[in-house]
């Protein structure tokens, strides 16, 4: 077959994206080996490095203009196993060790291993499972085969559950026993529906999957199954009960990276199986679906993080809302429409300044409420004149969620809605400012008592580098929204045209 | 009613089964038995798949088992994963219960790291 | 009607009978007596659908080992379950959610019985490359060859499994060791049986091991089987788990993915690219990776069944 | 010489079918745990030890016979181990289990 000869050419920089994967994976073998302040050093040595292969792998891209593909054993599938690389995935590539790398250098303080102890539990465990987390979203991200992104999404659970209760404190541990519960159904539903498309089309390979596939019975169902699995690992509306207090109740840094990006591989799945896999199935009733309760995830989330004391507890409902909104992009994105390619735009820089926004509130969030000691908001009285950078990071992250103009979050919202409103789809408009005014509500409630000028009695002044990636990470949130048009063609390398058509 | 498609079905009872027990039975020890029952039921699919695709001389289509033997291995360390929380939950509070209690985030007082 | 379509009817309805048990049964531990039973007929369809070493597997991890697991936590955790009597799901939850369990079952039931029977199947392909691994056990091949980078993942998420355990320790205990102590005059009849048993469970291990590569077995069944060994003499107290920071302990838990690891990066130097095996020598290095795959394995299951450190560290 | 051999692996297969049956009654019927261990492993190991009896003339080679009797002598021991323990756990829980 044509598809098959064409696909699998392995490019020249596939090996990039093979180390993209090694270098993490060595470094948690290496860690635990070596424990102690190795390695916090052999995180803080790879996550730079991690970057710039990423980057690499993004130039690359954009120089060829197609998909890299690399075929492992040196077997092209059906057989062996391909990893592929095409314009979400490399973007998500650099989202993820942009932010991993910020939250490593932020956690320094909280885990290094302390003077006169050669390892402690949680410095080593934090920095073996930082990387685990890097190590699983990037095969995530690359993997070609649903099997081997079915193992993904295991050493993924298996990274960041420990994390949500790494203090060990009673409710850390129930939430992170009901975040595996949730996160294992979801994974076997995952398994259960890539078993179906085996035993129809005797092939895992997603390139060699969309050339077979047409609609019947076993696909509908394997579809709804694997949906439904990753459904409840991104925690969309119906199933976002565990996410509030897992999200909450983890480290500074291990929150960051959980809502800003393990939350987001999920959601890649979902769109590599509705986009890559099943591009040639009726997709109306189902992207419907998703919209809805997408939707509903936007209003649920905004009105029950406007009822939050707490402030990690209320960025972690604003995460609920704002995965909604990724959602609004299956019914404007899909179909061969003029308006698809911005809707395809609009959801992944939703992804995107989402993933930077929320990183630097949970960290911003972190600082605070070390510094005073609690993070109750009603008593968040005069934070801002005593923690102007944090505050101000906090805000221009609350900028994106809004989706007020200078952030990216405005331009990523304003691409849904010019497409829901081109496409006639009005709905996802009215629901999508909805959004923004809930965002407004709970974001100002923070503010307005932050801003006051009372004065406030810090228990430890914030360090001043830590402020400095909180900061960083909100202004990338805001500079993505000036991303030239070049970035949005980048965006649409390897997006699959629908209905029947291949790159 | 050939092995393959007798142990079809019994897989979709397994599958339905444990989603009942994983779903109405509020303690997480039975949830994590239902799970392993679910994953069970995967891997039998995964089995009358393998054996509907023998050919080329082999009893049985190879990469189908393969990809049960390593879903074992890991809903085996999930299951690991998850019973090590449930007894340090118990540890900790007496009491083994996935209800979140009042304060479900930090204290209100300590810090927070 | 032949006799062993009766004895797959029947072997059907037994395994169903122990589930339905392990569901409805009221005691959190005859459920489990009920489900490590269902496991080990669950490996005798796995026998009757030709899949030996999936039979093999399912009997020593996922009745036995997980068995040992949940029986240990069954115990412990008795005297919790009088509390969580009060939280049965009311009658209209229960409704829905068997509706729901039965649509998915008639949905799946359904759909399996609509999928071609002579499955299109990745066999051919299997068996062509087969001669270029040296290998006679197609599995091992698929596992070691073929979907090597799938095998190596899963070796990573077993050791992190591990770490995943050992961070649930408090922290006075981190550098300790997990599990009992040793006791001082092991004199029960378990001592008696971990005693006479290991030797023979050693031998029958390395021989399944050694013989995976051409016959039904490899490194994950062999692997259990050293692993349980070293669970009863740890259960009978004639050994103890080592402590968290043993250096060997640590070495033995990554050698399997370590090694599996750099033999791939070596591929791109040596073959064809990352987790190829040069011409030649396919063979002797996957006998090479799945040795130390063994050893991993037969380490890291003990870890997980003791669980996290227990014990404050010897200074 | 073979008919021989046939008839002497049903007789021993049935029997060690009987003794099972046995074995299981005895499970359901007696009063309590120690009676009923009692019951169990001597019938099973009974019943066991004639199946394999049953079995040995038809495996093909000597190997595989020598199998058969490892996995007998395995069970035994097991067996005999488990119930001593269930026995010992029994009698420390109190008289009527």
């Amino acid at each position: 077959m044509h598809v098959t000869a064409l696909a699998f050419a392995a490019t020249a920089g596939g090996f990039l994206l093979v180390l993209a994967i090694v270098l993490p994976v060595a470094g948690i073998l290496l860690s635990l080996v070596l424990g102690g302040r190795h390695a916090e050093r052999i995180a803080l040595v790879l996550m730079p490095a991690g970057v710039g292969v990423a980057i690499a792998i993004a130039v690359l891209l954009w120089r060829s203009g197609k998909p890299l593909v690399y075929g492992l054993g040196g077997l092209p599938p059906p057989l062996g196993i391909a990893l592929r690389a095409d314009g979400f995935s490399a973007v998500m590539l650099v989202t993820a060790a942009m932010v991993i790398s910020a939250a490593g250098f932020f956690a320094r303080a909280n885990f290094g291993t302390p003077q006169g102890v050669t390892e402690a539990r949680a410095p080593l465990a934090f920095w073996i499972l930082l990387q685990a987390v890097w190590a699983a979203l990037n095969i995530v991200f690359l993997g070609g085969d649903l099997f081997n992104l079915y193992v993904a999404l295991e050493l993924l659970t298996f990274a960041a559950v420990p994390l949500v209760c790494l203090d060990g404190r009673p409710e850390t541990l129930a939430a992170a026993l009901r975040y595996l519960l949730f996160a294992l159904f979801g994974s076997v539903f995952y398994l259960l529906g890539a078993a179906l498309l085996y035993g129809a089309y005797g092939t895992l390979d997603i390139v060699l999957l969309a050339a077979r596939i047409h609609a019947e019975p076993a696909v509908w169902v394997a579809a709804g199954l694997m949906t439904a699995g990753l459904l409840a690992k991104t925690a969309l509306f119906p199933l976002h009960l565990w996410l509030p207090p897992a999200h909450a109740n983890a480290p500074a840094a291990g929150s960051a990276v959980l809502s800003a990006l393990v939350v987001k591989a999920s959601f890649f799945l979902i769109v590599r199986l509705w986009f890559n896999v099943l591009p040639t199935l009726p997709h109306e009733t189902a992207s419907a679906i998703l919209a809805a309760l997408g939707s509903a995830a936007i209003l649920f989330g905004g009105v029950l993080a406007l009822r939050q004391e707490r402030l990690k507890l209320l960025i972690a409902y604003s995460t609920v809302a704002q995965i909604g909104y990724l959602f609004l992009m299956f019914p404007l994105a899909a179909g061969a429409h003029p308006w698809a390619a911005d809707a395809w735009s609009g959801g992944l820089l939703q992804t995107l300044s989402h993933a930077f926004a929320k990183a630097a509130m949970f960290l911003a969030a972190g600082l605070i409420a070390e510094s005073l000691g609690h993070d109750r908001i009603a008593d968040l009285r005069g934070v801002g004149p005593a923690m102007p950078m944090t505050v101000f990071a906090f805000g221009l992250g609350g900028l994106s969620l809004m989706g007020l103009p200078p952030s990216s979050g405005f331009a990523a919202k304003w691409l849904l809605l010019k497409a829901s409103v081109e496409a006639g789809q009005w709905p996802w408009a009215v629901v999508m400012l909805a959004g923004g005014l809930l965002a407004g509500g709970y974001i100002y409630r923070v503010l307005a008592p932050a801003l006051s000028s009372e004065g406030v009695h810090l228990k430890a002044p914030p360090q001043r580098n830590r402020e400095g990636v909180a900061l960083v990470l909100a202004l990338v949130a805001v500079l993505l929204g000036f991303a030239p048009p070049a970035f949005f063609e980048f965006l649409q390398i390897g997006r699959v045209a629908p209905i029947g058509g291949l790159p | 009613m050939s092995a393959p498609t007798l142990a079809g079905l019994i897989g979709a009872a397994l599958v339905g089964l444990g989603l009942y027990g994983l779903i109405t039975n509020p303690q997480p020890l039975r949830k994590i038995l239902a799970f392993n029952l679910i994953g069970s039921g995967v891997f039998l699919l995964f089995g009358i798949i393998a054996r509907k695709g023998a050919a080329a001389g082999f009893v049985a289509d190879p990469v189908p088992q393969a990809m049960v033997i390593t879903g074992i291995v890991v809903a085996f360390s999930a299951s690991a994963l998850a019973i090590a929380l449930v007894l340090r939950l118990f540890q900790e509070t007496g009491r083994v219960t996935l209800r979140p209690d009042a304060s479900a985030g930090p204290p209100a007082n300590g810090a927070d790291t | 009607m032949s006799v062993l379509q009766a004895l797959d009817i029947g072997l059907a309805a037994l395994v169903l009978a122990v589930a339905v048990w392990t569901i409805f049964a009221r005691e959190a531990f005859a459920a489990v007596v009920g489900y490590v039973a269902y496991g080990l007929l669950l490996s005798i369809v796995w026998v009757r659908l030709f899949a030996v070493d999936v039979a093999l597997t399912e009997a020593a991890i996922g009745s036995g080992v997980t068995g040992v697991l949940l029986i240990g936590a069954a115990a412990r955790l008795r005297e919790a379950e009088m509390a969580a009597a009060d939280e049965q799901p009311s009658e209209p939850q229960r409704f829905w959610a068997s509706f729901l369990c039965v649509l998915v079952t008639l949905a799946l039931a359904g759909v399996v019985l609509s999928l071609p029977d002579p499955a299109p199947t990745l066999a051919p392909e299997a068996a062509q490359k087969l001669a270029g691994t040296g290998l006679g056990n197609p599995i091992t091949a698929v596992l070691i060859a073929f979907r090597s980078f799938d095998t190596m993942l899963e070796k990573v998420v077993l050791v992190l499994a591990v770490v995943g355990v050992w961070s649930l320790a408090p922290d006075r205990y981190w550098g300790g060791a997990p599990g009992a102590p040793r006791a001082a005059r092991p004199e029960s009849t378990l001592a008696f049986l971990a005693q006479l048993l290991p030797p023979f469970g050693i031998l029958i291990g390395i021989h399944i091991f050694w013989v995976g590569a051409d016959e039904p077995g490899g490194a994950f069944q062999g692997g259990a089987i050293l692993a349980a060994m070293w669970m009863i003499t740890m259960m009978a107290r004639l050994t103890e788990a080592p402590p968290v920071s043993s250096i060997w302990l640590r070495l033995a838990l990554i050698a399997g993915p370590a090694v599996f690891l750099a033999t791939g990066v070596a591929g791109v130097a040596m073959a064809s690219g990352f987790f190829a095996y040069p011409a030649g020598f396919a063979k002797p290095l996957i006998l090479f990776i799945e040795a130390f795959m063994t050893l991993s394995i037969a380490v890291t299951l003990p870890m997980l069944v003791a669980g996290p450190p227990r014990r404050l560290p010897r200074r | 010489m073979s008919l021989v051999l046939d008839i002497l692996t049903i007789m021993a297969i049935c029997a060690g079918a009987f003794f099972f049956f046995a074995g299981t009654v005895g499970l359901l019927r007696f009063p309590d745990a120690l009676s009923r261990l009692h019951a169990l492993t001597k019938a099973d190991n009974l019943g066991l030890g004639l199946v394999v009896l049953g079995l040995l003339p038809r495996t093909g080679s000597l190997f595989a016979s020598l199998k058969l009797v490892a996995v007998w002598a395995l069970i035994q021991l097991a067996g005999a181990t488990a119930a001593q323990l269930i026995a010992r756990a029994a009698r420390r829980k109190g008289p009527a289990p």
